[in-house]
């Protein structure tokens, strides 16, 4: 069962993807993260780590309508 | 809240000595332990850093900035105020882009505290940058 | 050259600012940590401190500083500037009595040596208090 | 061989002696410390150092004619 939810892309995910955000369908993060590196191959040499709903994700879950995604390469504030 | 730890272009001289007094009203604070990042203009590639261009998520930054001061708060209990704040956009090379000050009865938990949130604010507050050449 | 690092009175919100700035013109110290101590209100004996004189053997402070400051930057090599300031006088509970602010490249040592330049001056520094009640 | 010193009470010797600074004589500074606490018996309940000339004392030394020698108790900076 696929939902649509909100993807967020942050750094160099955002320079890769040239988007802010989109909206994609998907049943759960793991399909999520495989349906963006086939639509954005340069993102396989990235490291990112996903938001839902603003929680960093510990381990593959489903998705629900609505869901807000955000993909997050390595952290660089200070 | 929204945007609360986080301010648009440099932390200015005039909001560092705001955030300060923010700690003056609390007499038993006997130590004040400050750390500010600059943007440095180092040489890479050749090429002169003159700003960086900090990108933020900032709805998830108040989560993970309260998440932040509640763990410095429970591993070091004689400190008693930490405030946290970062720059989004452009912040040119000598300009300030992040403030951290603890408060804390006593310098031991004071230093160490501060120390051990700037090194959380690297790792969990999600924030990217840009350098302009 | 002599009582440059001795203030009478409180260290002010005012000459913080000032201090802060003598760190501004160096666009490679990447990281600043400052620590500032403060006259706590303490209770004693079941008597509240309202502030503390401090007195201090001036003529050998500014040799003592001079050989901090030299000791913090031949044991932390990226450390760029080390400024160290201490009231005499009576300084009221709430108000500063001690600044230290390190630059330096990068935060590691920025850190380690204003911690380090603290134990030094409550080790090194002749200076010494009353509790006033 | 005795010189004339000038001696500097600092903290809690201050308060115990009464006075800032006084001239004694004093031939090294051995002698000068049994001196001091001869002349002040509440001092022998006080840790103090002795700086020479602005120089914190490590060993026993002579004295030479107008050397300035403060009397440290423990140092409470911070």
């Amino acid at each position: 069962m696929s939902s649509t939810v909100k993807v967020l892309y942050f750094g160099a995910a955002l320079e890769m993807t040239g988007r802010a955000e989109e909206e994609i369908g998907a049943g759960d993060t793991a399909s999520l993260r495989r349906d963006i590196l086939d639509r954005y191959p340069a993102m396989k040499e990235l490291t990112f780590r996903m938001a839902v709903n603003r929680v960093l994700l510990k381990e593959e879950s489903l998705l629900k309508e609505n869901d807000i995604i955000a993909i997050l390469p390595p952290f660089e504030g200070g | 809240m929204k945007n609360r730890y986080l301010v648009g272009g440099p932390i200015t001289p005039l909001l560092i000595s705001e955030l300060f007094t923010l700690g003056n009203d609390d007499a038993g604070a006997g130590a004040v332990s400050v750390f500010i990042g600059r943007v440095r203009d180092d040489e890479v590639n050749g090429h002169r850093v003159t700003a960086i261009e900090y990108s933020a998520y900032s709805d998830m930054a108040g989560n993970e900035v309260d998440e932040i001061v509640k763990t410095v708060k429970a591993a070091f209990s004689d400190v008693r105020k930490v405030i946290i704040v970062h720059s989004t956009g452009v912040v040119k090379a000598g300009e300030t882009s992040l403030f951290i000050m603890v408060t804390a009865g006593h310098r031991d938990h004071a230093t160490r505290a501060c120390r051990h949130t700037l090194e959380m604010v690297k790792e969990r507050l999600p924030v990217w940058k840009k350098e302009i050449y």
